[in-house]
């Protein structure tokens, strides 16, 4: 028996908007961080549902790359947070607005 | 199928504009009921009684988040390594050297994070 | 005339070694290169009038393909036709004697070499301008010529002033050019072509319909009236007199404020095939000459004064197009840039003396201590008031009596009025200049010198031509030299527009004699006022006797009646119109335009509040946004 | 399995090896950086030279998905003279600042082997990779101040507005693969195209258009612009306007002629409204600004509305050679901005506590540094649109091609908006020309060096593209022929 892809799409659908809200609500670095990483794996599940439904490895394929960008995200993100919590002694990103107008 | 595909994407769509919808309506409301007074006090654990002193978050040392972010970026070397040995015997030498290009381009990395003194914890 | 690339290119050399070297090379000898430039640059435009002389069909020399664009191509290339060579020889002219004038005049300022190289650059401009061939090389022009006046106005740039008189050119020109842009771009787009030849030949052959031809008129129409300063775009040139004198007299007088004209007479093929257009160019002309000339009238500056004639004058000249009387436009572009480059340069020569005051109302009885200047500045009066036969003269009474003898009755009248009040302020800045009461600083009084030779010359020359030009190339009027020299380059718009030619004959007698009749009644009524003073009399005349004596010496009051009945409404409502319609109505709209601007800059910039969680839910919502329009 | 072919991907080799042997030398250095400075140089001029030589022929690579030719090659020059430019000048300016690491260079080098990679995919998963190089590169060059809270602010804003819009790039393209199967941008387009349904496509494309957009700064995408080119250092800010830029341009080209052709009465009207909205934003918030880096940054982003406009007219037709005068514009932007960026690096190094690029500051520089003054006010007028410079082509071939696609009225707003950016650069000049300064600038040196270089190549190329566009446009037509091949 084969999931519908409906399913892949509406869990991933749900997973992505989720991660967006994330970013968008909270005001913690490392939260949005996480946040980040729960829209791409949202991309994932599409990439690799579809993969399926089309029968091609493609898809697959296509998750490995993100999975290293997605790391590779996390590492700079990391970098960017000590960078940030040296000077600041904070991760809360409302208060990053020197700069604006 | 490719039909099927379109149907599924209307659907799909109005999942994401529902979902969106929500989101934004629930914020909405929230934002109109809830009662808003900004007090520091309201942003500490105890909003009477004793006063928290000190950090609740054991701070570390910062080396250690360097080794952990090389931990990751080396460790995801294994993702592309798997599907390589599984079909190493199929694809041949071709595929061997690709993986040395792969490892040496990594092993540079690593010299460079050696030298620059990442890896020796005082 | 394969040289006639020289014509530009030796002023620009010129700039280029003054502007590299200048500064630690050149120094105070900086005005040596620039003038024999301009010397060389006259010499060949002499050379190029002489030879255009008859030709039929303009030369062009082809410089440098500079870029194609499909079947579009931009030819870097001059064309000299007898218009070109006038102008040519016009610029080079009163710009070599302007140049070797400053010599004199700048002496001494320490941004010495930096003004003559910005003046070479300026000549280098002008000269483009009128050597383009197509209308994008005349844009190139016409955009380089704004710059260095711009420069040139904010000369002495530690003045506030001076800074604040350059952004208003700038932004006033802005909106001309922006005109201008889009007329040149709609022409290409329209005809596929912007060399000069191939879109006359164009809309000689009808392929363009006349509505298009309307706006593309129009539409240059306001770049000219942004260069050459036209109502309701002239508020910058008065304020640019706060430019170095000889800038005044070059840029802002003789040469770039004319290049509307020019560009409105070389496109006089376009501008006769689009009559509505050409309507409106006369009456902006029309309006211009007498609006500008009636805030002429309360103005205390001499510098201003003179720039308000200009922007009249220009006036004339546009008032002239309308008519299609092109030549006639050209010719008082010609005979207005000696004039008036006299008159600035002798005011120039005054404020030399003054020790730089430019107030008339503390100057006055100058004619005897500076008597050279004195009489070239009454030359450039009388030309400029149109007394006979000075210059002036015939260039404005042909413009009049062209719109007389064409039926423009009403324009005739307005123009008639306008050179009455022009006698009027002319003179009435001769006299609180040169004659009556010395109203000088006594400490400024003390060092009242003449010039140095390098300026009296320039002034003595300019003066000649002042007198002679209308007599040697307007004679007879409407068939003069200029006619026949010029008739080649506008047949073609002639036989579109069905121009009559008139004879010269008793009716131009009357008419002539009009004019000057009503200039020296001007004339007449300046020296009432102005010499007669009736403000200083009475009050010795009062205690002495009875009323008869009274009235005896007052000359039965007449001063004062016209003093209430004329004088002062006409200085009170120049003064009315300047204040609460140049400066607050049109000044206020240039301001605001800018403001407006600013205004919506400062509504947006709350959006953009440097918190990164905002800009992460605008670009949410803008997908949400695109996806919705798109689904929906 | 067959070697693959690698020549087609050399210039990006080459790139990678210098990045690399940059990161093995840099520890074992001391002070002096020429060593790693040399070796970016030579590594650029390298991968150019490499990719000129092999560009004759167009190429393609694993399995088609990355090519090389004359439209790859085109890119691959030009992201070579931007990254060129930024790193010769940026030695003075990161001595000054005290932050001379030799990472700085092979992070511009590892961007650049993203932008080749953009230019020259046919295929989403080399695309995104490419993408994704550039945009982590570009998140620690903006935050390369470590020690500085801007640009820590930088840095924090650029990754986390980045890594969101990137988000639904990835989104979009999982969608376009859910739809059609695969990832190759023609079969995708052929696929597209019989399956007659605009919805889908539409939908695809306006994700896709949101993180492309992001990178170009395209409004309501351009959040970040003003406050990133702020923070960061100015050589990286310099490097940001123009590189990225181009390559998300690059990127966008291919993916909208190839994949979403079928659909381009969309994203006709769609750049349509975002071009008038992005020269809008661009223009009224550069007018109020007083740091020079912020209004250099708006002012960028009204020259991406102009290009837009470009990309609205492509969607009428390839006939329109929008695409070619986009290209075109490209080349001329790179030059004229990365001189502006290069003299306000100059007037930095020259104090680098009391500079703060604000106008203020500029005021009398026409005395003080008559030749930082005047090279600016080059680059100005190019940026403004004058004749003879990079920017009237520019503008003149994009407006133009815009009128072929019979949007006379979004070239004449164009021209307007043009008209009104004149008043924001040529203030600039204004001040430094003509006002007297309060607190004086010291300039202690003379513009040398390295910084001479960058600064009087970009002066060069303004004045050639400016007076010998025909040479350009030859380039930008082949470039265009071969985009398909």
């Amino acid at each position: 028996m084969q999931i519908p892809i409906e399913w892949y799409l509406i869990l991933s659908s749900a997973l992505f908007i989720i991660g967006a809200a994330g970013v968008l609500l909270r005001r913690n670095l490392f939260i949005i961080l996480l946040s980040v990483e729960l829209m791409m794996n949202a991309v994932n599940i599409n990439l690799v549902g579809f993969s399926r439904f089309h029968e091609t490895l493609i898809g697959q394929n296509f998750v490995l790359f993100t999975m290293a960008v997605a790391a590779a995200e996390a590492a700079v993100g990391l970098a960017i947070v000590t960078a940030l919590y040296r000077n600041k002694r904070t991760l809360m990103i409302d208060l990053f607005n020197t700069m604006k107008g | 199928m490719v039909n099927a595909t379109v149907d599924i994407f209307i659907q799909f769509f109005l999942m994401i504009v529902l979902a969106a919808g929500m989101f934004v309506a629930m914020l909405w409301i929230v934002h109109r009921l809830m009662p808003t007074s900004r007090n520091p006090n309201k942003g500490i654990p105890y909003e009477c009684g004793v006063r928290p002193t000190g950090d609740a978050r054991v701070p570390y040392n910062v080396h250690y988040y360097l080794v952990a972010v090389l931990f990751v970026l080396f460790d995801l070397e294994a993702v592309f390594m798997y599907p390589w040995a599984v079909t190493l015997r199929t694809l041949g030498t071709v595929a061997f050297v690709d993986m040395l290009v792969f490892i040496a381009i990594l092993l540079v990395g690593f010299v460079y994070a050696w030298k620059k003194g990442v890896l020796s914890w005082e | 005339m394969g040289y006639i690339w020289l014509i530009p290119a030796l002023p620009l050399a010129a700039f280029l070694i003054t502007i590299l070297f200048g500064k630690w090379f050149i120094k105070d000898s900086a005005h040596w290169l620039p003038i024999l430039a301009m010397a060389g640059a006259f010499g060949l435009s002499v050379a190029a009038l002489i030879q255009s002389w008859g030709a039929e069909e303009p030369y062009v020399l082809n410089l440098w393909q500079w870029f194609t664009s499909g079947d579009f191509q931009i030819p870097l290339a001059l064309q000299l036709d007898q218009l070109s060579a006038v102008m040519c020889t016009t610029v080079t002219g009163v710009g070599l004697l302007i140049f070797i004038y400053s010599k004199g005049y700048m002496h001494g300022d320490p941004g010495y070499y930096r003004f003559f190289a910005y003046m070479s650059l300026f000549a280098f401009s002008m000269l483009m301008l009128v050597l383009a061939e197509n209308y994008l090389l005349l844009y190139f022009g016409w955009e380089a010529v704004g710059l260095c006046s711009y420069y040139l106005i904010g000369f002495y740039y530690h003045k506030p002033s001076a800074a604040a008189a350059g952004k208003k050119a700038f932004l006033t020109n802005r909106v001309g050019d922006f005109g201008f842009g889009l007329g040149v771009m709609l022409i290409w787009t329209l005809v596929g072509t912007l060399s000069y030849s191939g879109v006359f030949d164009a809309v000689g052959a009808g392929e363009v319909s006349d509505s298009a031809l309307v706006a593309i008129a129009l539409l240059l129409f306001v770049g000219a009236m942004g260069k050459s300063a036209q109502f309701p775009l002239h508020v910058w040139l008065p304020d640019a007199m706060e430019g170095p004198t000889p800038v005044s007299a070059l840029i802002h007088a003789a040469t770039m404020v004319t290049a509307g004209v020019y560009m409105v007479a070389r496109s006089s093929v376009i501008f006769a095939s689009a009559r509505p257009a050409l309507i409106v160019v006369g009456i902006i002309g029309t309006f211009t000459a007498i609006y500008a000339a009636s805030i002429g009238i309360a103005q205390n500056d001499i510098k201003r004064v003179l720039a308000y004639s200009t922007v009249s004058q220009l006036g004339y000249m546009f008032m002239a197009l309308g008519v299609g009387a092109w030549v006639a436009a050209v010719f008082h572009l010609v005979t207005h840039a000696f004039f008036k480059a006299l008159l600035f340069l002798g005011s120039g020569s005054v404020i030399h003396a003054m020790s730089g005051e430019q107030d008339m109302r503390r100057m006055g009885a100058l004619r005897g201590k500076i008597k050279t200047t004195y009489w070239t500045f009454l030359m450039g009066a009388l030309a400029l008031s149109g007394i006979f036969p000075f210059a002036g003269f015939w260039s404005k009474d042909e413009i009049l009596g062209m719109q007389f003898k064409g039926g423009g009755y009403i324009i005739w009248i307005v123009g008639l009025i306008a050179a009455f009040i022009t006698a009027f302020y002319t003179f009435r800045a001769v006299f609180m200049t040169f004659w009556g009461n010395d109203r000088t600083d006594p400490e400024v009084g003390k060092h009242i010198h003449e010039s140095p030779k390098s300026m009296i010359i320039p002034l003595g020359i300019l003066a000649v031509l002042s007198v002679i030009a209308g007599l040697v190339i307007g004679l007879p009027p409407e068939g003069g030299l200029l006619h026949r020299f010029l008739e080649p380059v506008f047949q073609h718009a002639n036989e579109i527009l069905g121009v009559e030619h008139h004879g010269f004959g008793a009716l131009d007698v009357v008419l002539m004699i009009v004019s000057v009749l009503v200039a020296l009644s001007g004339i007449a009524l300046a020296y009432l006022f102005y010499i007669r003073r009736p403000d200083e009399l009475p009050q010795k005349a009062g205690k002495k006797a009875g009323w008869l004596y009274k009235g005896i010496a007052n000359k039965w009051y007449m001063d004062e009646i016209y003093n209430v009945a004329i004088i002062t409404p006409l200085v009170e409502g120049s003064r009315v119109i300047y204040k609460w319609f140049d400066v607050a109505v049109i000044d206020g709209l240039v301001n605001l335009a800018g403001r407006i601007w600013g205004g919506f800059g400062k509504m947006a910039r709350p959006f953009q509040t440097g918190r990164v969680e905002n800009y992460a839910l605008i670009m949410f919502l803008a997908v949400v946004v695109i996806v919705a329009v798109v689904v929906l | 399995m067959e070697w693959p072919d690698i020549t087609s991907i050399l210039p990006e080799v080459i790139l990678a090896v210098a990045a690399l042997l940059v990161l093995l030398v840099e520890p074992f250095l001391k002070k002096d950086k020429t060593a790693v400075i040399a070796l970016a140089l030579i590594g650029l001029l390298a991968s150019a030279v490499v990719a000129v030589a092999l560009g004759g022929n167009s190429r393609a690579a694993f399995s088609g998905t990355i090519v090389l030719n004359s439209y790859a090659l085109f890119f691959k020059v030009l992201f070579a003279l931007a990254a060129f430019i930024s790193i010769l000048m940026s030695p003075r300016y990161l001595e000054a600042s005290k932050r001379h690491l030799g990472e700085y260079y092979a992070l511009i080098l590892l961007a650049v082997i993203g932008m080749d990679v953009m230019a020259a995919a046919r295929d989403f998963i080399a695309f995104y990779v490419g993408l994704e190089l550039m945009a982590m590169c570009s998140y620690i060059l903006a935050g390369f101040f470590r020690y500085r809270i801007r640009s820590n602010e930088a840095a924090l804003k650029y990754f986390v507005t980045g890594v969101f819009a990137s988000a639904f790039t990835l989104f979009g393209i999982s969608l376009v693969f859910g739809f059609t199967g695969t990832t190759n941008y023609e079969i995708i387009s052929s696929n597209l195209g019989s399956t007659g349904n605009a919805t889908g496509v539409a939908f695809a494309t306006a994700l896709v258009v949101a993180g492309l957009g992001f990178k170009v700064s395209m409004a309501p995408f351009h959040m970040w612009t003003p406050d990133v080119y702020q923070g960061a250092p100015t050589t990286v800010a310099a490097f940001f306007s123009v590189g990225p830029k181009a390559a998300g341009f690059s990127a966008i080209l291919i993916i909208f002629t190839t994949v979403f052709e079928s659909s381009s009465e969309f994203w006709s009207v769609l750049f349509m409204v975002l071009s008038v909205l992005t020269m809008f934003v661009g223009s009224v918030m550069a007018i109020v600004q007083s740091n020079m880096k912020r209004m250099l940054a708006y002012s960028s982003i009204t020259h991406v509305g102009y290009l837009l406009a470009g990309l609205a007219a492509l969607g009428r037709g390839l006939d329109t050679k929008a695409g070619e005068s986009i290209i075109l514009y490209l080349a001329a932007y790179t030059v004229m901005n990365l001189g502006a960026f290069g003299i306000l690096t100059y007037l930095k190094t020259q104090q680098p506590e009391g500079f703060d690029y604000s106008l203020k500051s500029f005021a009398g520089l026409g005395r003080r540094s008559p030749w930082a003054a005047i090279l600016l006010t080059l680059f100005l007028f190019s940026l403004t649109g004058i004749p003879g410079t990079a920017g009237f082509i520019g503008k003149f071939y994009l407006f133009t091609s815009v009128v072929r696609g019979d949007l006379v009225w979004l070239a004449v707003l164009g021209v307007l908006f043009s008209a009104i950016s004149a008043y924001y650069y040529l203030r600039l000049m204004i001040y430094m020309f003509f006002r007297e300064p309060e607190t004086e600038l010291t300039v202690k040196e003379p513009i040398e060096g390295t910084l001479a270089a960058a600064v009087a190549l970009s002066a060069a190329g303004v004045l050639f593209l400016g007076l010998f566009p025909q040479w350009i446009w030859d380039h930008a037509l082949k470039a265009f022929s071969n985009l398909f091949g």
